[in-house]
């Protein structure tokens, strides 16, 4: 209970530290240069709020269960494991990043951890957990897949799709509908047809639950539930998460967006943070103290201060690194194929 | 203006001027890239739609709207979305006026932010005017100037046919003088942003801009760059690349893409076609290697198109001999 | 209701003699020259037994309201008030053609009788039929859409996407779901998860029928109720209408896909042929005779026969049409760009 | 054995050999264009799955398959279906293995028929091998021989990259010898097909025989051509280009797809960077011109590169000259 508390407090203080260094932000310099802390580059889309969605869900979850994830990822790879160190390093671009800096934030792959991508494209994760969903079920080897999206990806073609294959073939994957409310910045009810989301997967036979999702229990209840069912064989589940994120769409965005929300919206979901909620629990029912949950608050506050430091200090990838990894065995432009040739008569 | 100013400013003129252009896109009241922000503020939300993320229906709804009376322009935001959309836009938009015989024109215009906007990845960093090119069916116009950015979305939308106009992301923010009387810029000629005799470079969005330092840097030590900013990629205005070959008898191609079958692919494969004896060396392209686009600062930095990159192609180009008088 | 008949007639004489001249088929000469009634070239989708719908649904439409077709294409073409004439142009690859013989049979357009396209790529013309709705609303030209669409195509993610637009913006369209039992070869159940396809509708809000498609008044009240919500503001209806189709996915694809389905499935459907089915209904009301059908069937077949002889006569599309038509104003290699350029020292 | 049946056999070698190799497409069970036609039999319902009409998810269900264990191989019938599914083919699958930092691999074979295939229209009979070979991230194998057919598909499967594995639906039906050994034809060699000193085409798929059958007519009035199969588009083996053009000092590029930003555009520019002293005429370019690919059988004969067409730009290349003894 205590490891659930904990890493929601982890996910919140990596996001609080990414919303102060980017508003301290500077740019790199004139050639892609960057060194202190206020230079992380690029945008980041922020998990402050949503907390007990990652956390609830991967609770059930054994280490070599997959997830594919979003472009607001975060969560979802501290949730399955995932080591704010070479991810605080890979927002900073450095060769220590989990994507050697090659990725950032939106393109993060870890698989000793079972996380399959963030990912920049909407709803294109959902068909990755589909197939890893798949080859547990050929492979015969007892792993679940999980599939987190938005409210906004419910209007992907490629979702539907995802469900009826999954359905279709009974695969073990659980669709986590995490609904904040929000595509960007326009209201999801103002482009979503039909007035439930989680009904979208009765067509094909897939059960769906709405939950809050800002309580953590919940979550990882309704998440034991369809984990059970799509580990013996019954085939895929929808979870409805119900949500919301302080932080908006991306860090920094105000200067383009304007007031696209109520701060009385905001301030009526800063009532229900999921942190502050399952801590009031933790205390409620004698299992830690107000002290007890300081210390770890502070402890994660520490350990991401520390991942800023080692980002900060890293170095930055060989420039040589552009063209490799493009493919395992060559590099680009290195085939046997490019030797200059002179006429011969 | 800003460049991302021209452009809504193009798109109000033609709005202005005939109530049939709509404008579609998702968050294209707020406008995540600039470029179609403050229409609705003037022409209202029946007008200014925000669109579900439903790339392929959106753009398929484009097609019906455009074969029953409308002229749609939609913003598909980063040009890395549009292959959500591929089918759409290859196998219906671009091939149904062929397709049908010609009994078919779709005026749409499908706006796309290109290149790297400042460490976004490689997912939000794409530029498929090379893809757009091989389709055959869609122009594809790509402005470096605000006045252009106007003027080519006021010729955009008037076209009978569907139109790529691809917003180089990196530009939005440039600024520069906009032409105020609503006049279009021609789709299908390039414009010569510099005269010079000795190395010709065939440039495309922010490649003119880095062309044109370039050329400013190489002035210095004697060597005379001409600068074309093709902006328009289909139809190609190959005259005046090869009018200026006939000059500088050099060339090189600077693209804000891969390297492979893009741009300057092409255009070096078409100069060869045509002006073979006129060419004093091979013609050099600058692009990004082939590679999606690196996050990392440094990388990003790397792989995009510079003025060093172009400099030194032009050196490159020349033999790294000094130019003798032409 | 006559009307019904003959038209149904009409596209069961052009399929038949479509699969006859298949049949015979020799293919074209070397360089692509046909010339006998044996040369129809390409492959070709028949609507053979499925008559019923494309005409029950085109009963109640206006000439001036649009539909979006498929691969199989031909019924649709025939009931929205399309001149077989052109058509078998087209399907021979001739000038005359609707296309100019630049399509052939998945590529056809009439935008004077609302057509908005056959189309080879499955689902692929729904989101044009949504479209087309939508300026009729915009322009407010009191038109309707339709988009017809297989069962196959019920898997597309694009059709989900199509349907939320339409619910969304209340648009005037109706989705005809012609289902057949088969995706190509395979039966669709083996592909489709969820046990209603109509059922599909159903989250987007969208109001959804099953019709016998083989009978033509039972499809043509069904569409006369959409059609009516559709003008009057009232948005989307999705029509699922069960039918077969006796000549299999593609004429001619028996050497290819071997045996499929079984002889007794096909004769269980043609028990309940949709133009036996009317002609005795027609009959029976009084409405004509035994011999007042015949005489129909012999017009449609002569107006077939003459399509083709006229067809089987006419001039390919000339060579230099090949580069025409990509765009509206100037043809491909004739921008004022290719001007040889020869060294001028 | 036929072309299509050697597919099947490359695709059977490599199933027998590892049991993580599984078969997905639609109808893959009996095969609509034939590559796969008997592998239900061998290897059953579970390995070789008939899949929905759903190219998303489908591409994108193989690339999770692919990272976690799986080496899938996905029929997507007709190359036009890729572009429905581009989004995963360009942003994720090809772009995963350098965007992971070379984290993950992805060992996806994507096959897909291309070319006319006898008037199906321009939405089957597209070539998506230019757009795959800008994509940077996908291999791209063309063979043009039943022994290349199965040796190559062995070799994508056994690779740990993707690979679009395309097959001219017009060779489908060809003949030839198959090794029966299994073994593999490694990815990025092209194959001297015909040796020569005139001229040096480089064609791929079915402009292979073409050309082949142009140089069986051009010896006769004493023109000797050299035909290379580059039957690898990714990697593309420039070096036995450049070999041979140092022998024969002219250059034609013969390909199946359309002209602008194709193979052709990109194998001219290329060559010129690394051989630009060797050449004494431009390469000429042998392709579709930029239009959807007509249906009336004498426009699509009009359409396609044919042997007469190959002959016309190896004289063109000459400069109308019979070659001087080289
Ligand atoms: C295919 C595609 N279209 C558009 C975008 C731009 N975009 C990024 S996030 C986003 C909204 C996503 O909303 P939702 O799925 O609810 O996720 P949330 O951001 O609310 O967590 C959009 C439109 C994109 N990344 N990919
Ligand atoms: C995107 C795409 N994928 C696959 C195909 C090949 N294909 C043509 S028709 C067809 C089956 C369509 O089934 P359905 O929608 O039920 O229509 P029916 O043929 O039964 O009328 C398929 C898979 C295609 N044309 N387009
Ligand atoms: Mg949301
Ligand atoms: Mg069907």
């Amino acid at each position: 209970m205590l490891e659930l508390y904990r890493l929601m407090a982890r996910i919140r203080e990596f996001e609080e530290a990414c919303r102060r260094i980017q508003r301290t932000r500077t740019g790199p310099g004139p050639d892609g240069s960057v060194s202190s802390a206020g230079h992380m580059p690029g945008f980041v889309h922020l998990y402050l709020g949503e907390e007990a969605i990652a956390v609830g869900v991967c609770a059930v979850l054994r280490p070599d269960d997959l997830v594919a994830s979003t472009h607001r990822g975060h969560g979802h790879l501290i949730a399955k494991g995932g080591d704010v160190e070479p991810m605080m390093a890979e927002l900073y671009g450095r060769a220590a990043g989990y994507s050697k800096g090659k990725g950032g934030s939106m393109h993060i792959f870890v698989p000793e951890i079972g996380m399959l991508g963030t990912n920049g494209i909407v709803a294109a994760g959902i068909p990755h957990a589909v197939g890893a969903a798949l080859s547990c079920k050929l492979l015969g080897l007892g792993r679940v897949a999980v599939a987190f999206f938005g409210d906004g990806a419910c209007n992907q073609g490629v979702f539907f799709e995802s469900m009826n294959l999954a359905a279709l073939w009974a695969l073990p994957v659980i669709f986590v509908l995490e609904n904040n409310l929000y595509s960007e910045w326009t209201e999801s009810q103002r482009l979503t047809a039909g007035n439930s989301l989680a009904g979208r997967a009765l067509p094909f036979g897939i059960p769906a639950v709405v939950v809050d999702g800002n309580d953590v229990l919940a979550v990882r209840d309704a998440a034991w539930e369809a984990v059970a069912r799509a580990r013996c064989g019954q085939g895929p589940t929808l979870i409805e998460a119900r949500t919301y994120y302080y932080g908006g769409h991306f860090e920094g965005e105000e200067f383009f967006a304007g007031h696209y929300r109520s701060e009385a919206d905001v301030a009526s979901w800063r009532v229900r943070d999921p942190i502050v909620r399952f801590g009031r629990t933790l205390v409620d029912t004698g299992e830690t103290s107000d002290s007890g949950l300081e210390l770890i608050r502070r402890e994660e506050a520490e350990r991401v201060a520390r991942a800023v430091d080692s980002a900060v200090a890293a170095d930055p990838p060989a420039i040589s690194e552009l063209t490799t990894d493009v493919f395992a065995d060559t590099e680009p432009g290195t085939h046997p194929t490019v030797t200059p040739v002179t006429a011969t008569s | 203006m800003f460049l991302s100013e021209a452009v809504a400013a193009g798109i109000a003129t033609a709005m202005r001027e005939d109530g049939t252009v709509f404008l579609f896109g998702e968050d294209v009241d707020r406008s995540v890239l600039g470029p179609t922000k403050g229409l609705v503020e003037e022409f209202g939300q029946e007008r200014v739609r925000n669109t579900p993320i439903s790339e392929q229906a959106v753009v398929g709804a484009m097609i019906g709207a455009a074969a029953t009376g409308l002229r749609p322009v939609l913003d598909l935001m980063f040009g890395g979305f549009l292959y959500v959309a591929m089918d759409q836009v290859v196998n219906q938009l671009a091939h149904i006026g062929y397709m049908s015989g010609g009994r078919v024109r779709l005026p749409v215009v499908l706006m796309a932010g290109i290149g790297p906007s400042g460490q976004a990845g490689a997912q939000h960093s794409e530029s498929p005017h090379a893809a757009l090119m091989q389709a055959a069916g869609v122009k594809v116009v790509v402005p470096s100037t605000p006045a252009d950015a106007k003027g080519l979305m006021i010729a955009a939308i008037r076209d009978p046919d569907p139109v790529a106009y691809l917003m180089d992301v990196s530009l939005a923010g440039s600024r520069g003088p906009v032409d105020l009387a609503d006049a279009a810029v021609p789709l299908g000629r390039a414009a010569v942003r510099r005269e010079g005799v000795h190395v010709t470079v065939a440039a495309m969005a922010s490649a003119v801009p880095a062309s044109l330092m370039a050329a400013e840097g190489l002035s210095a030590s004697g060597i005379e760059v001409e600068v074309i900013d093709l902006r328009s990629l289909v139809p190609l205005d190959l005259d005046t690349v090869c009018n200026s070959i006939r000059k500088t008898r050099h060339l090189v191609i600077a693209e804000t893409g891969r390297r492979t079958c893009g741009l300057g692919a092409e255009v070096a494969a078409r100069v060869l076609e045509c002006a073979w004896e006129t060419l004093e060396a091979p013609p050099v392209r600058v692009a990004w290697p082939d590679v999606p686009v690196p996050f990392s600062p440094s990388l990003e930095f790397a792989c995009i198109v510079t003025e060093g990159d172009v400099a030194e192609a032009v050196t490159r180009a020349l033999g790294g001999r000094k130019p003798s008088a032409a």
